[in-house]
């Protein structure tokens, strides 16, 4: 089938910074992107697992949101911005999509 | 031995025991575990059953010319205390000042839990307070944050204090829980309370149990990941600084002549250090601060001694002060 | 007078301030939420309360000859509706002949939540209805929807209804439930019941007031979200397409000679809106239809002003009808 | 004709119309679902509560000399049935030793939904069994993995047990969970029991319902995604290998002297077929064995034997036996 | 350690279409997926979050999907007969995977 | 903006090796990785869902690791030895990073 590439980028950030990151994304006009929970896991500042927490403090979401590739440096300044004091992980891996023109 | 008794007996209630049991079982490494939804969910339930009862108690009694002197001085110590454990921390340990401001926004804010189990030994000891504590404990969520982001602004370092996240501390999940079921048993009176009685009061000291297992296996497996952490300065921290801040609390009890009830409960506000609300408002102010230090000390060591001995020294004391 | 005073003394109840509490915190952009699998447990424990109280009515009641006239009832009900609704939205708003449909099929059908309401609002009233009532709204859940999909074959839009789907919406998860609890109820009867009373019928009030909570949180994200979709004629829509319906149930409940409760549950299913079953048939069968137009419709307009002023008003014709 | 008089009144109780309705819903490929985390929180409840209420019966009644033997007979009883049902497995159905094996720690170990089934059928038939029934009831539920382990590292497969896995199957969340509330209920007595009696006591039978509920749909949803598996040699194992364990458990009884209660208990106990421990066990130490045999034939098929016929044997020869 | 191309397909669809999903890959023989929740997200309708939702029509997941490279085709024909009236997302990675014989 | 190249490999395994895994992981100086929950899902050893489950031996969790090229092999090796006799999936995917000090 017809695909046409893109660029897939992937931000691991702190729960509390959610609605701050997806502002800035849409604040760039990057208005398509899905968040998925994520259980626990680990990293310089040790291991972490949301099971019985109440508070906020300790998740983390991930950031999936799939651009053209001409968009991606405006995309990364705007997350960049956002991570930049603060734990999380961005990566970006080039892809295929169908249906370009929902990008 | 009245004390001695008084801890014992509350040693020995099936609150305190459930939290034992999830402190155990998380030191065990079991896989014992409640999903996060059933312990959020378990924390609106409780947060909504403590303010409906509050407003109700209101409406039943009335409200006294105190309240109002109640909310400025919740304010004013939640202002104050974080001074008071910033100065104890500088002193008796060697955080930086970062993560001791940090620390200290914990000690002036409160946890809704402690005040919980507080009124819980009032019960069992048959004393009565008044319904508005509820709402000074939410008064005392939130000036605390302000406090430590001015500490550390003053040294320098954080982030601005920007309109965002004022709004979010101030209108977070728990307080907005705690004032508006508050206002909604003030509003519906006793008739209200007849309709959901059987939701809100009857079940509600074992919710509070499971929810306490529930803490104990946090609060477990955040110690066996932080065991580094907890130096010996920072364990005496975690016990002394609870008794500074029960010690303010009886002052402003004493200052507003509440009635014993009321007093020990602001003892147990003062003592008590927030693990849901500030925790979060500090990563995202002060995202360079260590939060294993914050939360470990005020979930892993001071929420246990007040449970544990806590509560029935400030019960004792505020007896003896007020004579009741 | 005797209305205002009903609507007040309504709009006080515990159930409608946890409502309003959680529009106000979800309109404030607070982060109050509560988690979607408590919620999802919330909602099954209220259709299988509901069901098994109606089939234990209809164990001690009997049946009479009338529930098959109301079950038919209900179905051409449900099928009739929708054609209203598109009419008046043709004539009202600007809507698409597809978006038009998709928000017919919602009030053809009906709103449990509003039903329970509408028990709760009975019971504070001293009025009984027929325990088969939730017979009644199962059979409306579904007929609605094939006359919207019929409504856009005929202006040439649209998928064709596969057996699948069909399977899907009769099968749906609260109508099994419902209907299931329902012949639970009936075959175990009372003595059914006494084991299980403590947990469907004591806090039954108590845990509505925290799903309505919910549903207030869910209402005001929705329409913080969907400023723009709401223009002045579908707002109008949303209150005057339930007088229609409660119009119509009353009739139903005239001709089939129901008694004062039943006409007025009769009513109420005739002026809710459905907002789990139909959206999700609706993604499925008309994926084109824009969601949030009916969603914030149902949820954000018609179930509040059922809540608020129409259990109230339909309760006050029903009597005034029935002379009950 | 008593037994069939029971088997009808147990077949008719809301708690097993509630498994059937569950079993109905999935096998018709209803979406009715019950979130995850919902289900772990009232299997959370229903051990806390079940555990509690046998410490404080153990506290109000004492304990006799029976426990300690009653735990040791139970030890060997787990060590011993897999044995039995390894042995049948070969000589009914074509399964691999491996399969077989897995299949067999199943059996030796416990259901503890069985146990409180059985549980509610002794109240609905007025008899009293010893609280510390669910301390027999943890102490079966390990050894019957260290048996399989042995049966296959015998025919030369499997991995050697290692302490990490020892460690996990020991700890596992049910079984401190269990224990750890029998402990706070005998330490706490009917003091404790006072204070969240409404939380434990009166609400469990509602709750019981909705998990029954929830187990059927698991149930259904397993055996129409296993439905190549389950064989006739199978099937009959399912049913026979039960009566075998119910048969050792009232030797057991009887070698111990129990009562009516607790030697239907004991058969219970025997009978029933694990679904949680073990099988995440078996995934960890033989992931080569096929998770759908021993899962379908556990869930799918002994699981609703016991709870429709096999409670009503097992108390009617319970009865016999004792002469109770 | 010895890896083999594969590819990676992410289908992000309505939770309501999850199963048609499903049967439509099963029924062209991919029978190897994941299925992960999904939180929240934003796109040309709208920003929506599950949380406290009830019904299932604002939902979606996503559908992790390993194959190998001659089977992209056949998975991408199957997943855009369900996909295509309706909103979702669906990109392809190239990827490397272990023990190969399970594709 | 700057990027640096890395491999984001992702680990879908049976929840019940999760901890057996994320020690091998750890053991092998492997300190960054997300656990993902997983909802259902289906494969050689047929289909399966979580809802409602209560047991664990059914679920399935997404382990996500983001590395440096010249960790892979390492990482490979630790997480094969734990998913060897297990069913689940292993996929290394070619990725940029931001902030490669951070890996
Ligand atoms: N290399 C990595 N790969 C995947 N996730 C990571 C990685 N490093 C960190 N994380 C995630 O980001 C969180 C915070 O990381 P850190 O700031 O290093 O403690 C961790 O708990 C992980 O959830
Ligand atoms: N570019 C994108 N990247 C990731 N997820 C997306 C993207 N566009 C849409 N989505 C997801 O698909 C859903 C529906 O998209 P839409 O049809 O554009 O409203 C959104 O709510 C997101 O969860
Ligand atoms: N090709 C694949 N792509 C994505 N996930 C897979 C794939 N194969 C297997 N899985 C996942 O791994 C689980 C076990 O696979 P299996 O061992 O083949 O039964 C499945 O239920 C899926 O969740
Ligand atoms: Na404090
Ligand atoms: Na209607
Ligand atoms: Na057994």
């Amino acid at each position: 089938m017809q695909t046409h590439p893109a660029k897939r980028v992937e931000i691991i950030i702190e729960e509390v910074m959610e609605k701050r990151l997806t502002s800035a994304l849409l604040g760039a006009d990057v208005t398509g992107f899905t968040v998925l929970p994520v259980k626990g896991g680990s990293g310089r500042s040790g291991h972490w697992s949301r099971a019985g927490q109440v508070g906020r403090a300790t998740g983390m979401v991930s950031v999936v949101c799939i651009v053209r590739p001409d968009r991606l440096d405006t995309l990364l300044e705007a997350a960049f911005a956002v991570v930049e004091p603060h734990i999380g992980v961005v990566s970006v891996t080039d892809c295929e999509v169908l249906r370009a023109e929902r990008f | 031995m009245d004390l001695f008794a008084l801890a014992v007996g509350n040693l020995t209630s099936p609150i305190i025991l459930s939290f034992a049991l999830g402190l155990f079982a998380a030191l065990a490494r079991s896989d014992l575990s409640i999903p996060e939804a059933v312990a959020k969910g378990m924390s609106i339930y409780l947060l909504f059953a403590i303010g409906f009862k509050g407003g109700v108690a209101v409406d039943e009694a009335g409200l006294s010319g105190t309240l109002l002197g109640a909310l400025l001085g919740a304010v004013v110590l939640s202002f104050a205390l974080p001074f008071a454990a910033y100065a104890l921390l500088r002193v008796m340990t060697r955080l930086s000042a970062l993560d001791a401001a940090a620390v200290a926004a914990h000690y002036g804010s409160i946890s809704i839990v402690t005040f919980v189990a507080g009124t819980s030994v009032l019960e069992s000891a048959g004393l009565s307070y008044d319904g508005w504590m509820v709402a000074v404990a939410a008064a005392m969520e939130a000036p605390a944050i302000l406090s430590a982001l001015w500490l550390v602004a003053r040294s320098g370092g954080g982030r601005q204090m920007d309109g965002e996240l004022m709004r979010e501390i101030l209108l977070n999940g728990s307080i907005v829980l705690l004032i508006g079921s508050f206002v909604i048993g003030w509003v519906t009176g006793s008739e209200g309370l007849a309709r959901i009685e059987s939701f809100i009061v009857s079940p509600f000291q074992g919710v509070l149990c499971l929810f306490l297992l529930d803490m104990g296996l946090v609060a477990g497996r955040g110690l066996r990941n932080a065991r580094g952490v907890l130096r010996p300065g920072l364990l005496t921290f975690g016990v002394v600084m609870p008794l500074v801040g029960a010690a303010s609390g009886a002052a402003a009890g004493l200052i507003l002549g509440l009635g014993t009830g009321s007093t020990m409960l602001f003892m147990v506000l003062g003592a008590s250090a927030s693990y849901i609300a500030v925790p979060a408002a500090m990563r995202v102010a002060l995202p360079e601060a260590n939060p294993s230090v914050y939360l470990t000390l005020s979930l892993g060591v001071t929420f246990p001694f007040n449970l544990t001995l806590g509560l029935a020294i400030y019960l004792a004391v505020a007896r003896f002060l007020t004579g009741g």
